[in-house]
This record gives C-alpha cells, sequence and structure tokens, in this order.
C-alpha cells in the first residue's frame, strides 16, 4: 500500500519536476541526459520526444496493467510494459514520419533512443506501484517528461557554456557532466518539501 | 551500435521468411513464458510469507509480546471495521493483538494501526501500538519513509524520539468522538504535556510530519477502535 | 521634411574615453613644409590602387595626375608637390606591410603652386558630372575609413538619399582637425554640403556634431547660408559617435541595415573635412595633395592642426613638431583605432587625421596583464552594434572562427574598440576579432581556389 | 572480427573494458543503488544473473534468430530474466527488494546488459558467452562497490553496516544522497583517466600505444 | 629634435584603456566585505573571526595548489579566491567546525572553480557551491545557531568551533543556555514560528538577531553595496531585481493572507537574501551578461527564494535560488542575445 493515491495533481507536477527530478533525485534517464546534452537545441527537441512518448507509453501502460490485474497475469507486467515502449516509440516514429517530415528530421535520430530511456520504462513502472489514477498517470507523465526535459536542457546549456571553458583535460567528458549534475542536484534540493 | 551489428548477424545474407520469424517468436515467448510463470510459481509462496513476517515483526517492535495477529480493514470514512477474511479490496490497516499471560492465557494487549502522511521528501508510512486501557500510544515504527538520511530519517533511528512514543497520552473526550487532546510536535525541549511530541533537534519538519500522520490517523482511529473494543478483545472469534 | 530627426540625440551603448582634445582644440591650422622626398603609396583608399602615369625621372608639378584610377571603387592620385620621380617602389606603409609608391624628390626650386584644371561650373553640371568630378579629384574619406566619396555620391537605380549627413563628430580621444576645419572653413564645408545634396537629390543636410564642440556648433548654426536645407545637430559625446551608422542612428533613429550601407535607408554620410575639400577641389578641377592632421599625444611638444602633404614620411612631421626624450609609440589616427606604425619612415595618406605620439608613462599604464573573462558584461554593453564581445572572444580563442562569422556576426564589427577599452580583464577582444576575419577571408580564398 | 580467446571473454570485461568506467555504461544503477554496500552487492548479483542467463541463451538461439527480429528477441529474453530476478529478491529479501525500488525493473534497459547480447553473445558460443556475461559482470559489481563503498563510509560512517569510526564519526550526509551520487562517480572516472593517462605516459617510450 | 630613429614598440589599438581591472573589482569587493566581517566579529566574536580566516585561508590554498597540480600559472593574486572564502565564511553560522570550513573551503574551490577551468568559467558561484555542500553533507552543524553579542565572545569559542576533524560537534546547548540573552532560542528569524510577531524587521536591518555569520546585519551589507556601487563594480539591477521581486511577491502574499505569510520587510531583510542579493547573484561570472537576461535572473532569484522560503520545507532559500538561477544562466544568455545592430525584422526604413 502506498499513500500514492491521494496525491493532488499539482503535487505530482511539482515533485516530479523540482523536488524528485527524474534525472537529478532519482537517476532515470542518465544515458540520454549524458549522451544527448551538448547542445541546447538537440536536448529541447530530445525532451519533446521523451515527453510524448511518455504521455502515450504512460497512458497505454495504465490500461495494460488493468488487462493484466484482471487476467491474473501480473508476472507479464514487465515484458508488455517493454513491448509497449517499443512499439509506441515506433508509432510515433511512422505517426511523426507521416504527418511532418520536418519534425521527424528533428527527432528522427533521437526517436529510437528513446526505447532504452529507463526514464520511460520508470514511468510506467512507479505509476504501477504508486497505484495512481488514470488523470494521475497522465499527470505524472507529463511532470517527469517535463522534469526529464529541464534538466537536459540546462545540463545542455551549461555543456555548450563550458565547450569554451578550459576545463581540465582529466576532467573532460561524463566526469564534469556527472560533477555539475550532482550540484544541480543540491540545487534541486532546495525545493524539498514543495507542493506537499 | 545496431548498425555495425547489422553487417555480422549470421544469417544477414538472405532473407527470412515472415512465417519463419512469426513462429521462432512465438517458441522464444513460449520459452521465456514457462520461465516466468515457473519463477512465479516456485517464489509466490516465499514472497507472501516474507511479506506476512515483515509484518509480524514490525507489529512485534511496536507492541513487544504480540503473538497473535487479527488483521482488520477499518474504513475510516464509514467508520466501520472488517476483518480481513471477508473483504476483497482494501489493505489491512489494524490489528488486534494477543500475546499469552504467565498461565499460558490469550491475552489481549492492544491494538496496532497503520498510518501515512506527507513528510519532508515523500510519504512517511508508520505502525503505532495503542492501549485501549490505557488510552495511550505504547509505540510507534516508521515502515518507510524517504526523509533526509542523517538528519529527517532520525525520526526512526532516533531514541530520544522514540521515547515519546512509549506513553503518549490520547485519551478520548467525554462522548468518545475525538481526542480530547490533539497531539502536536512542539520544538525540541518544549515538551510540557503527555499528548506532546518532543521534536528532533534540526529535523523539525520531520519530526512534525510524525506528529501530524499520528494525530490525523489517532483523531479517527481511536474512537473507532474503542467502538468496536469488544469485537477486537474478542479477536475475531 | 525633418520627420524623425531629433536634437541631441545618441546611438546606444558606446564608451566614453578621456578626450584629450585641450592640447590642440585651440590650436590654428597651420601649414607644414615640405619633406625632401614624398612617399605616395598608389593605394590610400579602400578599393582597388591607383595605376600610376608617371615613370621614373619624371618631373611632375604639383597637384598634376601621377595616378589614375584602378576602377569605380578608386581614386587617382596627385603629386603632392614639384619635383622629380626618383622611382616608384614598394614603401612600407602604415600597416606594417609594403604597398607600391611613388617617390617624388621634392624641388625645393620649384613654384609650389597647385595646378588648376579648367573651371568646373558647379551650377550648371548634373549629379552624374558631380560624381565624376570628385572621383577625379581623389576624394575619400577623410575622417579615416578612406572610402571614395564619389561611390558613396552615387546614387544607384531603385535607390534615394533624401538626407546628407555631415559627420563633425571627431569621437576619437586627442584629434580635433575636424573641430579646427569647421572653425575655419565654414563656408568650404557649406559648399561642399551644397555639392553633396546636389548630387545625391537629398533634400536636406544634417551636420552633426558632438556638444563637445560647443563653439563649432554655435559658429555653424549661426551662418548656414540661407535658401540651403541644412542643419546643425548637436549629438552626445559618446566614442564611437563618428561612426557612420551610428550618426545615421543617433541623428536619424535608422539602422543600417547588418551587411548594408546608409544608402540602404536612404542616407549619404560624408566627413566634414571630405566636404570642405571637395568645395575647394572642385571649382578647379583640382586634386587632394593635403591634408589637416591633428598631431599631438604627450609625446609631442608642440602639438597642434598641421596642413600636411600627402605622403611626408612621419619622421619629418615628427622632427618638426619635436618629441621629447621619453617618447616610445606612434599611432596613426586616433588611440582608439588606429595602427600603432613599426617605422617613422611611414608616409601620411589620405586617411590619416591624426599623429599622436605616447610616452613610456602611457604605455607603463596599460595593463600587462591578461585575466580570463569574468563575463562582467562590460564589453557587451559597450558594443555599439549589440554584438556580444564576451561570447565573440571566447570563441576566438577556441578559434572557432567560423562560428563567430555565420552565428555571432562577426562582420558587422567595424574594430571600433569599445570592447576591448571597457575590458576589466585586459583581453585583446577587437585584435582578436581581426584575426578572426582575417582567418576566415583566408579560409575563403583557399575554398575558392 | 576475430572471436576473442576464453580468456578475453572473461578478463575484458572485469578491467579493460569496464561496463562503468570505461564504457561508460549502466549509470542509472550505478548512481541510484550504490548508497550502501550492500544495495551496491544486490544489484551486481541482480545484474550479474540477467547478464549470464541472458547472454547464454542468447548464444544458444544465435543461429536461429533473423536479424530482421534480433533486438525484440534479446529483449524479450532480457525481461524474462529481469522478471525472474525480480521475483527472486522479492523472495529473498522484501527489504532490498524496497531498497532497489524500479532499479530492478530497469535492468531492461540496462544498456550494459542489450550491448552484450548485441556485440558479444549473437555472435560467440556459449560458453564464451557465460563467460563474457561472469567477466562483465564482475566489473559491474567492482564498478559498484567502488561507488558503494566509497559512498557508504563516508556517508554513514559504516561498512556493509558495521560502524568503522566509532559513535562521533560525522558521517558526510551528502555521500548517501542523489548529488553524492553524481559526484562519486564523476569523481572516480576522474581518477581513471588520470591513471589511465600516467599509464600511457609511462607506456610512450617503449613504443606507441593506443 | 635629432633625426636619428626612435624606438618604436608596436601595439594594437586601442592604446587607451578604461581604468578598471578584473583584479581591482575582486579587491574592492574583498575590500567592500571586510566591514561585514568586521561586523560578524564584532556580533559573534573569536569563533567568527577563526571561522572567516580558515574558509579564505582554505579557499586560498586550494587554488594554490590546484594551481600547481595543473601546471598553470599562479592566479592567487587575483583576490578572486579569497573573496570566495570570505564570502563562503560569511554565509556560514558562527557556531560552525573549522575542520567542516576547511571541507567546505577545498570544495568551493575544486568543485566550483577549478574544475570548470579557473576564473571566469565557473558556471555556479563558488562560495554557493562550497555552502550547498555543507548544507547537504552536514545538515545539523549548518543549522545550529548560536545568538550574537554573547558576553566573552572575544576570548572564546563557540564550543562546537573547535571540533576535531571527522568527529561530530560538541552541542551546542549549554552555550546557548549560558547566553540567555532575552530568552533567546537559539534559531534564526526564519526558522522561528509565527515570525511576523516575532521579528523586528528594525533587529534585523541592525543586525541584533542570530544567523549566518555575515547575513546578519541588513544595512551594513546595504551600505558596503553602496560602495560597490558607487565605484561601479557592481551591478545595480541584479539586487534591485531580486530585492524588488521578494518585496512585490511576499508583499501581494503578505495581503492576501497576513497569517500565513510574513510581511514583505521582514522577507527582505531576514535570512540570507541581502548577502546573497548583494554580493553573491552579483558575481559577474555567473550572472547573464546581457541587459534582459540580468533581469530575468534576478527576478527568478527572487521568485524562488520567496517560493522556496514559503512553500518549501526550508527555512532559507537564497542559496538556491542562486545556484538555480546560476544553472540556467547560459540558457537565458542564449535566448536574450541582444538583436544584432540593423537586424531587425521591423522596417528599419526611410521615415
Amino acid at each position: 500500500m502506498s499513500g500514492g493515491t491521494d496525491d493532488t495533481l499539482s503535487f505530482l507536477i511539482l515533485n516530479t519536476l523540482l523536488v524528485n527530478n527524474f534525472v537529478l533525485a532519482q537517476f532515470l534517464g542518465i544515458c540520454p541526459f549524458i549522451g544527448v546534452s551538448n547542445k541546447i537545441e538537440t536536448a529541447s527537441r530530445m525532451g519533446v520526444a521523451v515527453i510524448f512518448v511518455m504521455l502515450v507509453s504512460s497512458a497505454l501502460a495504465y490500461g495494460i496493467n488493468i488487462v493484466l490485474v484482471a487476467a491474473d497475469a501480473e508476472y507479464l507486467r514487465l515484458i508488455a510494459y517493454i513491448a509497449v515502449i517499443a512499439s509506441t516509440v515506433q508509432l510515433v516514429e511512422m505517426f511523426i514520419k507521416k504527418t511532418s517530415p520536418a519534425l521527424f528530421k528533428a527527432l528522427g535520430i533521437y526517436l529510437p533512443l528513446i526505447t532504452t530511456n529507463c526514464a520511460v520504462l520508470g514511468v510506467a513502472k512507479l505509476q504501477t506501484s504508486e497505484g495512481y489514477s488514470f488523470i494521475q498517470c497522465i499527470v505524472f507523465a507529463l511532470g517527469s517528461g517535463l522534469g526529464f526535459t529541464l534538466a537536459l536542457v540546462i545540463m545542455a546549456g551549461i555543456r555548450q557554456k563550458l565547450d569554451l571553458a578550459d576545463v581540465p583535460g582529466l576532467a573532460k567528458g561524463t566526469a564534469i557532466i556527472l560533477m555539475i549534475a550532482g550540484v544541480l542536484s543540491m540545487a534541486f534540493m532546495g525545493f524539498a518539501g514543495l507542493g506537499s | 551500435m545496431s548498425a555495425t551489428a547489422a553487417h555480422t548477424v549470421p544469417h544477414a545474407h538472405k532473407p527470412t521468411s515472415s512465417l519463419y520469424m512469426i513462429v521462432l517468436l512465438g517458441a522464444v515467448s513460449t520459452v521465456c513464458g514457462l520461465i516466468i510463470v515457473v519463477a512465479d510459481m516456485v517464489t509466490a509462496e516465499t514472497i507472501r510469507n516474507n511479506l506476512a513476517q515483515i509484518t509480524r515483526e514490525a507489529v512485534g517492535e511496536v507492541l513487544p509480546g504480540s503473538t497473535e495477529l487479527v488483521k482488520y480493514v477499518a474504513d475510516l470514512e464509514a467508520g466501520t471495521i472488517t476483518p480481513l477474511a471477508e473483504v476483497t479490496g482494501g489493505a489491512t490497516n489494524l490489528f488486534a493483538c494477543f500475546g499469552t499471560d504467565e498461565s499460558g492465557q490469550r491475552r489481549f494487549l492492544g491494538c496496532v494501526s497503520k498510518a501515512a502522511g506527507k513528510g519532508y521528501a515523500g510519504t512517511i508510512e508508520a505502525l503505532y501500538a495503542y492501549s485501549p486501557d490505557a488510552q495511550t500510544i505504547t509505540g510507534f515504527k516508521v515502515l518507510e519513509s524517504k526523509e533526509t538520511p542523517g538528519l529527517g530519517d532520525k525520526i526512526i533511528l532516533d531514541n530520544d524520539f522514540n521515547a515519546n512514543f512509549t506513553n503518549l497520552d490520547v485519551a478520548l473526550n467525554g462522548d468518545m468522538t475525538a481526542l480530547a487532546n490533539p497531539i502536536v510536535t512542539v520544538k525540541h525541549g518544549k515538551k510540557t504535556d503527555p499528548w506532546q511530541i518532543d521534536a528532533i533537534s534540526g529535523a523539525t519538519v520531520s519530526s512534525k510530519a510524525v506528529g501530524a500522520l499520528l494525530d490525523a490517523s489517532a483523531e479517527r482511529m481511536i474512537p473507532l477502535i474503542h467502538q468496536h473494543l469488544e469485537e477486537l478483545r474478542k479477536g475475531g472469534a | 521634411m525633418a520627420q524623425n530627426f531629433v536634437l541631441g540625440h545618441t546611438f546606444s551603448h558606446g564608451v566614453h574615453p578621456p578626450e584629450h582634445k585641450k592640447g590642440t582644440r585651440t590650436e590654428p591650422i597651420e601649414r607644414l613644409g615640405f619633406a625632401p622626398t614624398l612617399v605616395v603609396p598608389l593605394a590610400q583608399h579602400i578599393g582597388a590602387p591607383a595605376k600610376a602615369v608617371v615613370a621614373k625621372k619624371q618631373e611632375v608639378a604639383r597637384g598634376e595626375l601621377i595616378a589614375e584610377a584602378g576602377g569605380f571603387v578608386s581614386v587617382p592620385m596627385h603629386a603632392p608637390a614639384a619635383g622629380t620621380v626618383t622611382k616608384i617602389d614598394l614603401a612600407l606603409i602604415a600597416s606594417g606591410s609594403m604597398a607600391p609608391a611613388v617617390y617624388i624628390k621634392v624641388d625645393p626650386e620649384a613654384s609650389q603652386e597647385a595646378l588648376e584644371g579648367e573651371p568646373f561650373d558647379i551650377e550648371a553640371a548634373a549629379p552624374g558630372d558631380l560624381v565624376g568630378a570628385v572621383q577625379q579629384a581623389g576624394l575619400v574619406g577623410l575622417g579615416g575609413a578612406a572610402f571614395p566619396t564619389h561611390v558613396k555620391m552615387t546614387v544607384p537605380e531603385g535607390k534615394t538619399i533624401d538626407t546628407v549627413l555631415a559627420n563633425g563628430c571627431e569621437c576619437e580621444p586627442y584629434l580635433t582637425c575636424d573641430h579646427r576645419l569647421m572653425l575655419e572653413q565654414k563656408d568650404e564645408l557649406f559648399a561642399g554640403l551644397a555639392i553633396a545634396l546636389k548630387a545625391t537629390g537629398a533634400d536636406r543636410a544634417i551636420i552633426g556634431i558632438e556638444d563637445n564642440k560647443q563653439d563649432a556648433l554655435a559658429l555653424l548654426r549661426d551662418s548656414v547660408p540661407h535658401g540651403l536645407p541644412i542643419f546643425v545637430a548637436p549629438v552626445k559625446t559618446k566614442y564611437p559617435q563618428g561612426a557612420e551608422k551610428m550618426l545615421i542612428k543617433a541623428l536619424l533613429n535608422r539602422e543600417v541595415p547588418s551587411g548594408g550601407l546608409p544608402m540602404d535607408v536612404n542616407v549619404a554620410c560624408f566627413n566634414v573635412s571630405t566636404l570642405a575639400q571637395m568645395a575647394a577641389l572642385l571649382p578647379k578641377r583640382q586634386g587632394l595633395i593635403e591634408r589637416v592632421v591633428t598631431v599631438t599625444g604627450p609625446g609631442v611638444r608642440k602639438p597642434g592642426n598641421y596642413l600636411i602633404p600627402l605622403g611626408t614620411p612621419l619622421q619629418f612631421i615628427l622632427d618638426h613638431v619635436g618629441l621629447t626624450d621619453d617618447a616610445r609609440q606612434v599611432i596613426l589616427g586616433g588611440p582608439m583605432m588606429g595602427p600603432s606604425v613599426s617605422s617613422l619612415d611611414v608616409p601620411t595618406t589620405k586617411g590619416v587625421s591624426g599623429i599622436l605620439a605616447l610616452t613610456q608613462k602611457e604605455l607603463d599604464d596599460r595593463p600587462k596583464q591578461v585575466y580570463p573573462c569574468i563575463k562582467c558584461g562590460s564589453c557587451v554593453e559597450a558594443c555599439p552594434l549589440y554584438l556580444n564581445p564576451s561570447l565573440l572572444g571566447a570563441l576566438a580563442r577556441k578559434e572557432e572562427y567560423e562560428a563567430m562569422e555565420q552565428g555571432y556576426h562577426l562582420n558587422d564589427c567595424f574594430e571600433c574598440a569599445s570592447c576591448t577599452y571597457v575590458c576589466p580583464s585586459n583581453i585583446p577582444l577587437v585584435q582578436y576579432f581581426r584575426i578572426a576575419k582575417s582567418m576566415n577571408r583566408e579560409r575563403k580564398a583557399a575554398k575558392r581556389k | 572480427m576475430a572471436s576473442p580467446s576464453y580468456k578475453d571473454s572473461f578478463v575484458n570485461g572485469i578491467w579493460k573494458e569496464n561496463p562503468v568506467f570505461v564504457q561508460v555504461l549502466g549509470m542509472c544503477p550505478a548512481l541510484a543503488i550504490t548508497n550502501s554496500v550492500e544495495n551496491a552487492i544486490a544489484m551486481s548479483c541482480a545484474v550479474m544473473f540477467v547478464l549470464v542467463t541472458s547472454n547464454a541463451l542468447v548464444s544458444i538461439l544465435r543461429k536461429w534468430v533473423p536479424k530482421e527480429v534480433r533486438i525484440a528477441v534479446f529483449i524479450l529474453i532480457i525481461a524474462t530474466f529481469v522478471t525472474v530476478t525480480d521475483y527472486a529478491v522479492k523472495a529473498i529479501s522484501v527489504p532490498i527488494y524496497k531498497a532497489m525500488g524500479p532499479f530492478i525493473a530497469l535492468i531492461v534497459v540496462n544498456c550494459i546488459i542489450l550491448s552484450r547480447a548485441e556485440a558479444f553473445s549473437s555472435k560467440n558460443n556459449v560458453l564464451k558467452s557465460i563467460l563474457d556475461g561472469l567477466g562483465m559482470g564482475i566489473g559491474f559489481s567492482i564498478a559498484l562497490l567502488c561507488m558503494g563503498g566509497v559512498r557508504e563510509i563516508l556517508g554513514s560512517g559504516s561498512f556493509l553496516g558495521h560502524p568503522l569510526f566509532g559513535a562521533n564519526y560525522e558521517p558526510w550526509v551528502i555521500f548517501v544522497l542523489p548529488s553524492g551520487g553524481f559526484f562519486t562517480l564523476g569523481a572516480w572516472l576522474f581518477i581513471f583517466a588520470w591513471w589511465r593517462e600516467r599509464g600511457a605516459r609511462n607506456k610512450k617510450p617503449e613504443g606507441h600505444q593506443a | 629634435m635629432s633625426s636619428e630613429p626612435l624606438s618604436v614598440d608596436i601595439l594594437t589599438s586601442p592604446h587607451v584603456k578604461r581604468p578598471m581591472s578584473t583584479n581591482a573589482i575582486m579587491r574592492n569587493v574583498a575590500v567592500a566585505l571586510a566591514p561585514v566581517a568586521l561586523f560578524s566579529i564584532f556580533a559573534f566574536g573569536l569563533s567568527a573571526l577563526l571561522l572567516l580566516s580558515v574558509a579564505t585561508i582554505s579557499c586560498v590554498l586550494t587554488e594554490w595548489a590546484v594551481c600547481r597540480l595543473s601546471g598553470k600559472p599562479n592566479t592567487v593574486g587575483d583576490y578572486s579566491a579569497a573573496v570566495t572564502g570570505l564570502l563562503l565564511g560569511l554565509t556560514l553560522p558562527p557556531s560552525f567546525p573549522l575542520w567542516m570550513v576547511a571541507v567546505g573551503g577545498a570544495i568551493s574551490i575544486g568543485l566550483g572553480k577549478a574544475l570548470f577551468g579557473g576564473l571566469g568559467y565557473n558556471t555556479f558561484n563558488p562560495a554557493l557551491v562550497g555552502r550547498a555542500f555543507l548544507q547537504a553533507a552536514f545538515p545539523v552543524a549548518v543549522t545550529t545557531w548560536t545568538p550574537p553579542f554573547v558576553q566573552g565572545r572575544f576570548l572564546a569559542c563557540i564550543p562546537s568551533t573547535l571540533a576535531f576533524p571527522f568527529l561530530k560537534p560538541t552541542p551546542v546547548a549549554e552555550y546557548i543556555a549560558a547566553a540567555n540573552i532575552d530568552a533567546f532560542t537559539g534559531a534564526t528569524p526564519l526558522n522561528l514560528e509565527g515570525v511576523t510577531r516575532l521579528a523586528d524587521p528594525l533587529d534585523l536591518f541592525m543586525g541584533m538577531t542570530s544567523g549566518s555569520t555575515g547575513e546578519t546585519c541588513a544595512v551594513l551589507i546595504l551600505l558596503c553595496g553602496g560602495y560597490l556601487l558607487v565605484r561601479n563594480m557592481l551591478d545595480w539591477r541584479i539586487p534591485a531585481g531580486v530585492l524588488g521581486s521578494v518585496f512585490a511577491l511576499s508583499g501581494v502574499l503578505h495581503l492576501i493572507n497576513a497569517d500565513t505569510y510574513p510581511g514583505p520587510l521582514f522577507m527582505v531583510f531576514s535570512g540570507g537574501l541581502m548577502l546573497g542579493a548583494i554580493f553573491m547573484a552579483t558575481d559577474m561570472v555567473t550572472s547573464p551578461t546581457t541587459a534582459l537576461g540580468v533581469w530575468i535572473f534576478s527576478i527568478l532569484i527572487g521568485v524562488i527564494t520567496v517560493v522556496i522560503r514559503l512553500k518549501g520545507s526550508l527555512p532559507e532559500g537564497v542559496m538556491y535560488a542562486i545556484l538555480l538561477a546560476n544553472a540556467v544562466t547560459p540558457l537565458i544568455e542564449t535566448w536574450t542575445q541582444p538583436r544584432v545592430f540593423g537586424t531587425t525584422k521591423k522596417a528599419s526604413s526611410t521615415s
């Protein structure tokens, strides 16, 4: 049991966006956070794609969970979720390709990466274990996606500036990104208790 | 990485028929499904026991000496309690605890309730023991919390803080509908009344959260316990 | 008519360097004698170099054509003194490089009266004739840029000029030659404006003068000839107010588009010295052979404004005015944009408005140590073109020259050096930008091959 | 590409191609589940189990799996073993299960496992694949222990729950917080970079080394 | 004058420079901080003196060590490390153990500055990185307050100051009890309940309350900021934006519900806001360079401060607000790049 079910929507948004930011406090989606945060533009596009996939897969996962519980086949949950996410990514890719070739060109290379973004699976997994209602699920997914995007874009801004700095050779690359993420994580601690 | 691998997979040179792929996927799925079902079957019993064991241990910690638990689902809104066996939904949040006295007789020790509330960071879930005879809370234990390690999580570890709950006054008012005095958390070292909780210095927020969650639960739960006290004393027999 | 014409206005940003004009502003223009040898570079202007039309050992009269324009964006050269052409050879010029020049051994005996051509009736001339005459006079922007004046006066098909601006700002510290010229040659200035108005077909002319030259402002305002649509407007004293784009912004609130010309906002802008020379030279079809130069600075014993024949080597001028013992550095033009010269053999050219000698003290005062950029934003608030010098500088340090041009408008920078002036970390920003621009030019040239 | 020797299959993952410190894969669990040594060990075991079993099964099936459905089959296999691990951990210890939160399930999308399936076991025989899984698993465990060790010792003043410095030790709480995770991993990567650079410098005189 | 060749130096233009240097800016910030530091020593005694010295020494030593290790020229001389140390010290409670202060100094310079490439490249205010690290690492010590103007403060340290490295600080309860001025509770005004009624803005203004070493006397901080402003070494827009937005936002909230929300004067003068707004948010390296960006940056700090103070669990939010604003500074800068002259889409046309 958990107190999650009576989380208000504003709490959900604030919590996932700031207080328990997916990347900076929950360590979800670290790989894309490190990999796709070198330019503000690519980071924000990746962020939009992730928000989109999170919303769709969260809604689908909600439905699938109901079916699985009804069929008493909860042990298939993980496989079902990962299948849902993979196919959502595929569908989104096809859909965008058809409707907006420009957007597809912009997002194209990032979309397949989302399948292995653990933040997306994390959303599905957490919403189930917290027992959220459908609306809560959607808001939770939205907040998580926004939180992921926020962290990603902030990091991209800092890294873009860092390109012009004399970073010590040894710290270049992942090490300094992690250090900055640590400082960001410290700064985000200031939001503790917000929304409750 | 998929781009490089595409060249090196053994069967890359000839196209594969759809039928073959469907059969293969079906076969793999079946194998996987089997593995999962077997794992589920093998572990299900142990997991259930583990969970029960944990509850038992936790209740035992809050109310030492209890050897037998009778589980209830208390509906605080409707003001009803139902033995667990008779309900399908809802989770146990009330235990009637029994132990044995010197003569080996089964004896009603008190009730243990589950309560939850918002802490400094996320939900705090806790158990507390209530003695209907003394009308006091006699034990308290945090089950789950995300409080700051080293600071907020002192609500779990701090002995002085836990001493608050060995004899916390929760006497009911005249008509037995609410607490006579609400449970409040006061600043460290400012406790004057038996219904007050002495906060941990430096972790006031978490301490207050504990006070608030206890008060919110006790205000409803304790009158409910008194309403059904006879039933609880019998222990569902 | 004077729709968006705001008095006492200015542009945004810019800097306020100390003026240092006291020493020379009251010194009347004085004529300087001839150096024994004059060195007349063939490229004293922006555009194609002139082509020499004299031969070695040829005798030339003062004012005689010695080189003709090398194209449309080019002007001819005239002999600054009577004498003999000794050679046509490379000479050291202000930039530190070598460029072809005509060497004239001055004949002290010959008449130094300037040659006069056949009279030119300005009143009767068509605009096109005026432009042609201006080119023949070898006129270029005398404010420092040395851009051929006739090009600015040529209004292409489909464009119109509604306003002619006379640039009397002289925003560079130390320089006062334009100031003196406005005080002493106001009639030529007005006559020059009349020519410019006629040639461009503009409705009005505005003389923009920084408000630290109140005497010039008052004098000109009181003596505008009747019947001419000429206005005298004060602008705030601020560097680089004298930059064309800044003056247009200040007086007319129009912004010359990035990469564009004043013509694109219907304006033609001329330095006051250019206009005065125009009026002096055109009636007799003469060529530009001398100009007023402010010779000043703490290293100069007798600072003042001198009328100096073009091609006079610096050594001759500085000998004349006398250098102090601790003079260490000589700068052509103002201290903000002028290059410092590597040798005193360098001759003065049409674009040289000042010769500045700085002493050991000024050198010592220049901070030596370069600190890292602390992102104080001073340069951002100084840049008159709203560029981000701090960011450009950081990019330059990482040799991201291409990005500077493509993403951050490097080529809009006209190297006014305001950013470098204010930088507390003493970063040579403008030098970075010069390097970046030349690297980009080289890269493009290499690509074309 | 020549098939690696049995020894290399095993040894590479431990040090030379350490999944966390060298390949920078599997960062999420390396950060999230390392605030104590106990959790780090549990996570290592879980990952190692999934690595070895999925590597083995992928290798067994490698001859029959066409490239079109390759990824789907791999994910299916991995998800299966992750589900099994999920149940197993729950059966072994509920507190550990709770401490790991969603991260057991998230082993599915742990890049280490998919990349080994793809890069190694789909091309090598079963024994080598198992050895590779073990090697990578040990490498991962070493990394997690490095993380967990530093974080628990500094952050709680204990190792595997045993107090090290007595009751008066002032723990550096930050190291058990998320930011401390980032700092610790960042510092380890820094140290490894320094280490490698020093190694490269020492080797240089003997000849050119990549 | 002889005609012998003059020895000419070749230097690039401009040949005149505005007489202001980075060095002078840092030196003046240090000078401006001196009165604040002196007042804190006056208020908190020997402990404050030791605290500030250790913080400064730790930062300077770390800077020196980093320069040595990385083979860069020694940059201790530019005063920036000393300023960082002083600022760090001023944000810590006077009773803070010295060994933790030393840790904070090392973190400030090492993590907050050197890692990014040294002065000018750091994304975050180094002093605040150190402060945030200490807050997260030693949450109890960093929120243990002692009263000012205790008798005998110049002769004896607050007991926790001299805690042995790596060990828990000595409790200060006895010290506070012994001090017992005006039934003092040991909490900063922001920690007190019913803040509006308990803390007199005048006391806050004059520095009569407890708090971090250097944050207590608002009037002094304002005066020192004024000095920097007069010397043109302080961007007035940042304190104006921060204090203005805090005042406005908390004022509106106070009007809506005076019981829950404290008054704007209290909000502006309490806690570290004044110190943060004048000395930390104004750190040039970590604030935007564009005019619009500066306003966004400072208002963001004000808003986050109010939100954290009134809606979050922490009593104080200035430090986090500045760090967060530092983090988004590159974004703000990118999005507020000034329009380049002559590139407007609006017609820069004729009349």
